[in-house]
């Protein structure tokens, strides 16, 4: 846990002085982001600005997780401010990490690691702050907050294996998910410091070719939900692989940290 | 009359209609209403160039694919039962996983 | 100059894997966008994002250009691709710069320098790339390209000096430069692989704490334009500071490189 | 009969009008219609708390302040000879310079 201090020092005053500024935040904002902590799973195209900005705005502390060890020992740690804790999480039971963080970011890249993540959050309730890209396009929302729908109330089945594609198949241009991961960690900074209009029950597409930005108008969290409605059947995490038929990885892909 | 419409795939629904991501179509006259319902049997019959399961799953869309008719999710309209109105703007969205 | 070689490595293959297999891009699009040189003007908020995302998509060559000679070297150049050529220009002269460059990034943090900018990217024929950012706002266009208009089209008078707010007096939302500086890079990339479809006589409007975008449709370059017009009274580079009133420089900026 | 519209103030311009973005506004009944121009005068006059040089010059916005109707450059319209719809929505803009 973080200490819960209500001061900053002169060294966060200084660092963070841009955004003290602003009335929205000021050392109000900042307070609340520092003792707010945050876990990103998947630390690839979508993980690494949301890990860097979030960083960058003083979030107290991030939890990493990859499925792929060796990747993480890429991540550009050195850029990441030294103050903030950053914990990495050689365990891939991500699930059981979102019960120790306030706030959880789905940078994954499969649909059974973003189905695990759904229950995850519902049955610990905590906000998951939903991102993901393919060739020139992204999407963005947030799942099980203030009232909002989960991925399965959207989603009850998953798609069929062979109608699947993940970046390594479809391919992705860079930048896309470098946009949607900062839109995620703009998210956060939203729910951590309680500003703005967060996107939940909002979905936000994004057509990096055309240039546009689409927020649809989304269903709220249904009664009849499996596992966040008012008699789920979902109590516990299941196996999330056979449940959607492929593996929870995206396998083959060439990662590009930055 | 015919109905004019403006029918839209993309995040990857596209490749199921030759990769036309915007289709602009004038539904033919019919004794009863255009709903989405109908819509889908249509379009399984007139634009689904690739194996129709790919899109559909007996009266409704596949998992994985989300409808909406102008930005707004059909779960708020009435998903199947939705009566297309005039130049409406009905978008198919396959839900993107990748990172 | 880049050499021009109609292949690619076996390592750029495997670098640019992901976006190599999207149809649009390619090989014919990668060779384009390894023989486009950009000029990034303005290291901070906006530029680093853009350097990064650049060097990531395979630009063939970088030139950055920062006001504070200090700041640069705190340019976290290790993360950037050492395949790229990366110059950094001690030179405050940007407008001569803008000629040796096939696309000009507008990064800056004043109005002066934009004003500068503009006009070098008109006289030099080059799409000049313009993002900018303000406590939770952003914008982002492309002046100067395809018969689009120029700065100065939109904004014939520079703004009295005491409606110029700059970062260090409004404050701002790092995250904002953040998404701005991304949205750059990919302009940049859609004008060198001839891909999608550029944001000319279009203004994207950013508000962070809505979380939302707005495309507004723009004029078309003005016949009447003092440097991109007919008959341009503006041949040549003029003094900035006295044309706006104010200096070129966002002084006592906490310039926060990441 | 007055006229509905929506104006809105952006990117610092917002600051003038006592920091409130979105104004829905009935314009009074006039003679003649109201245009860009006249809107102008009745902002002057109902809206802006701050000094008016700040947000005009002359009878035009002041330098560095764009303004756009239903998401369209007022260029495109006539500048300050449009003439205002029922329902239009007017933004008023001011250009960032920071980064
Ligand atoms: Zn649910
Ligand atoms: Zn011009």
């Amino acid at each position: 846990t973080i200490p819960a201090v209500n001061q900053l020092d002169k060294e966060s005053i200084a660092r963070y002085s841009r955004q003290l500024i602003l009335p929205e935040i000021g050392i109000r904002g900042q307070l609340l982001l520092r003792k707010t902590s945050v876990l990103i799973v998947g630390c690839g195209g979508l993980g690494c600005p949301a890990a860097l900005y979030l960083t960058a705005a003083g979030i107290g502390q991030l939890g990493l997780i990859d499925h792929d060890e060796v990747e993480i020992s890429n991540l550009h740690r050195q850029i990441l401010h030294t103050e903030a804790r950053i914990n990495v999480q050689k365990s891939t039971s991500a699930a059981y990490a979102c019960k120790q963080y306030d706030i959880v970011l789905d940078a994954t890249d499969n649909v059974a690691t973003r189905y695990l993540l759904n229950d995850g959050c519902v049955l610990a309730g905590k906000p998951l702050v939903s991102g993901s890209a393919l060739r020139f396009e992204g999407q963005l929302t947030i799942y099980n907050y203030k009232g909002g729908p989960c991925y399965r109330c959207l989603f009850p089945k998953p798609p069929p294996p062979e109608t699947v594609t993940n970046c390594s198949d479809g391919g992705v241009l860079g930048v896309v998910p470098g946009i949607i991961g900062c839109l995620q960690a703009l998210e956060v900074i939203k729910i951590a410091a309680k500003i703005g209009r967060p996107c939940t029950q909002r979905l936000l597409l994004f057509d990096a070719l055309d240039g546009s930005f689409k927020a649809i108008k989304l269903r709220q969290k249904k009664d009849n939900c499996e596992v966040c409605g008012s008699s789920p059947s979902i109590t516990e995490l299941i196996d999330y692989e056979q449940f959607c038929g492929t593996r929870a990885t995206d396998k083959d892909k060439v990662l590009t940290i930055l | 009359m015919t109905l004019p419409v403006k029918l839209e795939f993309s995040g990857g629904a596209e490749l199921l209609v030759n990769k036309v991501r915007s289709h602009q179509i004038n539904l033919p006259n019919n004794d009863s209403k255009w709903t989405l319902r109908s819509l889908l049997i249509w379009i399984r019959d007139n634009l689904l160039q690739e194996r129709p399961e790919l899109f559909l799953q007996g009266e409704t869309v596949r998992p994985g694919i989300l409808v909406l008719v102008n930005d707004t999710d059909w779960e708020l309209l009435g998903e199947l039962d939705y009566v297309i109105q005039e130049n409406d703007n009905i978008l198919f969205i396959s839900t993107l996983h990748g990172g």
